[in-house]
């Protein structure tokens, strides 16, 4: 009776759900987060249900079926607007357009009152990694000295010295898919001293651009689209990039308020987006991010184009030329920075200007198969600036600000799967 | 409570002490076994003070006099450790072998 | 009763110090016996040392599992832990000076003289450490700005003879053998290596 | 005694749920949505973190780390404990009472630090680093703090402290104390700005790992922390149950629920600055006047 009241009480609490951000799931998760019968929580111990939002590829089954077993009991899976694993039995599926917030909350009511069993490990209960040798725990040492556990020996491995020659242990640990923090589907095998980052590979690149978020470009090629169209598009893209960096910044509700502002966007609403802007100065996110950080220079900048070139003050932007913006006054915007600072303005700055050239747009429109400015940079090929040769040597915050602060188009091109460190 | 049983208790802990600082390898181990015998040295002040001296406030002082001197022992204790550590990269005792590098 | 509780804890978590595998352990073990004794103060009419033990030690030894993280290298007390030399001699010290302690208490007679109820010793305190012993006091304070600096210059790697590291040589993996580990030296060729 | 237990106990209830509704209120205002179940969010909360199952990570030292979310809201017990509701209604009428309020901090480093450590993981492991580096210095800036406000009672007592603000509260006398103190205050629960433990970039920090009950338990201790920072903040510095006509537990009530207000805000209105920064600005510019204010209040007792 008291473990029914327990179960009906919490059941009325927000759905805490962690998602696994797959292909072209990331925008619908983004609109879906601002749901107040949802919460999206950071790691997989604070949730109950696993949201699968977009394909996983082959590549991250493991990883997904390793999340999937760290959600404490009882738990559940939602597979949303993707394939569910095959050996799942009746698995629970959403179609993408459709939002899963009832279902998410049907689910959750009938797993704290017993309707739903709980689900069962997808993997093996052992550790990832077989205990080699000897000892107590299986550690393969004994004294001080001796023995090699997990493989390497005990003085401290030669390293790098990146702070003041106290050269401390260092760690090394994949980070990704599906960490919350990082773009989605990229993997960085990152070797840490304390929290300062002494290396970093690849192991899985990440997503270009989703569907959701560059559906509204690509249109161009189909059929003649409304000026307005596009660059409400771009300020509502640019905004949930301000909101991703504002996270790591611990300002979870002032990013929660660009989610909200990006949705309003692209319903069409008419917003200013000073409030929001003074909002963000007060809160000192501008000065929270370290003047200079993660730099880059002019043949950078060139290579990825976009936002990120125009934050390193390389005034491109094929808006200039195109004869839809011939009419509403259209200068390029720029920064001299070219650091985290620079860009996170730049989306700022640009999202602003969308919005005026939206309200000032009218019926004006880009004509079928013309040349478009999308919201970040160019897609392809690799770049030879890679997103690795940033991150030695900053802090774990500064690091995740720097891998933020790019578009994921960027990020792509400078995150390719191949030799790192040559 | 009496002094004898509280004298007891701050032997055991100066004994343990006292086995810690010798035969301890690392530097930050033996710091340890020097910090258990001023713990020691501390809880016997004090039950000087309480139980022997009526309150005599000189007492106290001695207990605080004490306190400092483990605080100088941390300071200056982690500071040669960080010297030997940026020149032997260990902090063993073994490792100071010889006067110079 | 009380008493003996905070004893046995104080001896018990300070023997343990030395037997864990744990830095960390070790340290937060040490810093419980100093709990367990400014308890015991606390019964003994001293408030502030007390209190003062408990929150002095807390910070030290705080400190003190850090820079043993830091420096050891075997932190997480993954491998067993039995780094002692002269080990029967330390067992034989300790347990003498255990004994003599133990014996000179025994033979001595203390005079009893217990803190009157109600006296403000807290009080008392502050006037002999700006009284009458305002000079040991003041000196306890110039010796420990002395210490800070010392320990700074002690510590940092810029010296009056160079840096600190030079000519640094790892500790080999057994004794004799080769060093092993990061030379300041040769920097810049580390950066190759990968851990897997 | 038994009514002084009572409303300790409930100081810690009340005092926590009380934080959690001005969270949401908070966070609801900042988002611009509604508020609505504000009220109740905390109860629903905590009965879904009660269903939940506890968790395991690969061999944590297990004592420790069911432990620290117990001894961390018992360290909060125990701030609370002296502060006194009314004159002579106090549960710990300590003669050094500031000092108990230092070994609350200190130990709570500690403790947030086992926290981290001994949940053998990777994220928790950075957040109990970050924090001893901020926790101890924010300690230190407290500490001179709460000596130059027990210097005008000559007492390390609290109730002597309040007693001493009768004309005059300290809060006019020693002013860049208490906006100190709150600083200390948003440290100890981890939040906002001083969120070094629990942080988003490291994905809830030392509680990443922590599931069910513990993290019911470790949630609380945090709310139930700052409220008892409040509390003390508003007996130091603004003269706790003194006021006019009404009683004095009221008073110390109104008082602590208007700091309470004022850091919750704080802890959600500004960006957390990366950790090295933090550093500098608490030696180079927050210890500084922790010690002008410790050197005020000596010239104003003088």
């Amino acid at each position: 009776m008291a473990m029914s009241l327990l179960g009906r009480f919490a059941a009325r609490a927000p759905v805490p759900v962690f998602p696994a951000v797959g292909r072209d799931g990331e925008v619908r998760l983004d609109v879906l987060s601002l749901a107040p019968a949802l919460r999206v929580v950071d790691s997989p111990r604070h949730a109950s249900i696993l949201l699968v939002s977009g394909d996983i590829r082959t590549a991250d089954r493991d990883s997904l079926a390793r999340v999937h077993d760290q959600l404490a009991h009882p738990r559940a899976t939602l597979w949303w607007g993707t394939q569910p694993r095959a050996d799942t039995g009746a698995a629970l599926t959403v179609a993408a357009a459709e939002s899963p917030e009832t279902a998410l909350r049907d689910l959750y009511r009938r797993l704290l009152t017993g309707g739903h069993t709980s689900e069962t490990h997808w993997l093996a209960d052992e550790p990832p990694n077989p205990w080699r040798g000897r000892g107590d725990h299986g550690q393969g040492g004994e004294g001080m000295m001796g023995g090699v556990p997990y493989g390497r020996m005990m003085p401290m491995p030669p390293t790098p010295d990146l702070r003041d020659g106290l050269a401390l242990d260092v760690y090394t640990a994949q980070f990704g898919p599906f960490l919350p923090q990082l773009p989605p589907g990229l993997v960085l095998e990152i070797t840490l001293q304390g929290d300062v980052i002494q290396s970093a590979a690849v192991v899985r690149p990440p997503f270009l651009p989703g569907r959701d978020a560059s559906a509204p470009f690509d249109r161009v090629l189909h059929e003649a689209t409304p000026v307005a169209a596009i660059e409400r598009a771009r300020a509502a893209h640019h905004l949930r990039c301000v909101a991703r960096l504002l996270g790591i910044l611990q300002l979870a509700p002032q990013a929660a308020r660009c989610r909200r502002t990006a949705l309003k966007i692209e319903r069409g609403g008419s917003i200013d987006l000073a409030p929001l802007r003074k909002t963000l100065r007060r809160a000192g996110a501008f000065a929270a991010i370290p003047a200079g950080l993660g730099p880059i220079d002019a043949a950078w900048a060139a290579e990825l184009g976009g936002p990120a070139a125009r934050a390193a003050d390389q005034a491109r932007d094929r808006r200039e030329t195109a004869p839809a913006y011939r009419n509403l006054d259209f200068r390029t915007l720029c920064q001299s920075g070219g650091d985290v600072r620079a860009r996170f303005t730049q989306w700022l700055d640009e999202a602003e200007q969308a919005l005026a050239l939206a309200r000032a747009a009218g019926d004006a429109a880009i004509e079928k198969g013309a040349p478009v400015e999308t919201p970040w940079g160019h897609r392809a090929p690799p770049s030879v600036y890679r997103l690795t040769d940033m991150l030695p040597g900053l802090e774990w915050g500064e690091a995740l600000l720097t891998i933020a602060s790019f578009d994921a188009a960027a990020v792509c091109r400078m995150a390719p799967l191949g030799i790192e460190n040559p | 409570m009496t002094l004898t049983a509280l004298l007891l208790v701050a032997a055991a802990l100066i004994g343990i002490g006292l086995y810690g600082a010798l035969s301890q390898q690392s530097f930050v181990m033996l710091m340890m076994g020097l910090e258990l015998m001023l713990n020691g040295v501390l809880l016997a002040a004090v039950g000087f003070w309480s139980l022997a001296a009526g309150g005599a406030p000189a007492g106290q002082l001695l207990v605080i006099i004490t306190m400092a001197v483990m605080a100088v022992e941390m300071a200056v204790g982690f500071a040669l450790i960080a010297a030997v550590y940026r020149n032997r990269q260990a902090d063993m005792t073994e490792s100071l072998d010889t006067m110079k590098h | 009763m009380v008493f003996w509780v905070f004893s046995a804890v104080a001896v018990v978590a300070g023997w343990r110090v030395f037997c864990t595998d744990s830095m960390v352990r070790a340290s937060f073990l040490l810093l419980v016996s100093f709990i367990a004794v400014g308890a015991i103060m606390l019964l003994l009419n001293a408030p502030y040392l007390g209190f003062a033990t408990i929150f002095m030690m807390g910070v030290e030894m705080m400190v003190m599992a850090l820079f043993m993280v830091m420096f050891m290298m075997n932190p997480a007390g993954l491998n067993p832990m039995m780094m002692v030399h002269q080990h029967r001699f330390s067992i034989a010290a300790g347990a003498a000076a255990f004994v003599g302690l133990a014996i000179a208490i025994f033979t001595t007679g203390f005079p009893h003289d217990p803190v009157a109820a109600g006296r403000p010793v807290i009080h008392d305190l502050g006037r002999e450490l700006l009284g009458p012993s305002m000079l040991i006091f003041e000196s306890a304070g110039v010796t420990l700005l002395a210490t800070m600096v010392a320990s700074v210059i002690l510590s940092s790697r810029s010296g009056r003879f160079g840096a600190a590291d030079e000519g640094s040589v790892p500790p080999p993996l057994e004794p004799g053998g080769e060093p092993a580990g990061r030379r300041p030296d040769d920097e810049g060729g580390g950066h190759a290596h990968h851990h897997h | 005694m038994t009514l002084l237990i009572a409303s300790w106990i409930a100081v810690l209830l009340f005092g926590a749920w009380c934080v959690a509704v001005l969270d949401n209120l908070a966070l609801a205002l900042i988002e611009r949505r509604s508020a609505a179940g504000a009220l109740t969010a905390p109860l629903y909360g905590a009965a879904a973190l009660l269903r939940q199952q506890q968790n395991r990570t690969e061999a944590p030292d297990l004592l420790n780390w069911k432990l620290a979310p117990a001894l961390y809201l018992g360290l909060a017990a125990a701030g609370v404990a002296v502060v006194p509701l009314a004159p002579g209604d106090i549960l710990a009428d300590l003669q050094a009472g500031i000092v108990l309020w230092g070994a609350v901090e200190a130990l709570t480093v500690v403790v947030v630090f086992l926290h981290g450590w001994s949940a053998n993981s990777m994220l928790a492991l950075i957040g109990a680093y970050r924090y001893v580096a901020i926790g101890l210095p924010v300690m230190l800036l407290s500490m001179f703090v709460l000596i130059a406000a027990a210097l005008p009672a000559e007492s390390l007592a609290v109730s002597a402290i309040v007693e001493s603000q009768r004309s005059l509260w300290n809060v006019v006398r020693q002013p860049l104390g208490l906006p100190l103190f709150l600083l200390l205050g948003l440290s100890l629960s981890f939040r906002g700005p001083f969120n070094y433990a629990d942080s988003a970039d490291l994905a809830g920090g030392t509680a990443a790992e922590v599931s069910g009950a513990s993290r019911l338990l470790w949630e609380f201790a945090r709310l139930a922390m700052l409220a008892a920072v409040a509390a003390m903040a508003s007996t130091v510095f603004l003269g706790g149950y003194l006021g006019p006509v009404l009683p004095g537990p009221l008073w110390l009530l109104l008082k602590t629920a208007a700091l309470l207000i004022v850091l919750v805000a704080a802890s959600h209105l500004f960006a957390r600055l990366s950790p090295a920064r933090m550093l500098t600005l608490l030696w180079v510019v927050l210890l500084p006047l922790a010690f002008v204010d410790l050197l005020w209040a000596g010239v104003v007792a003088l």
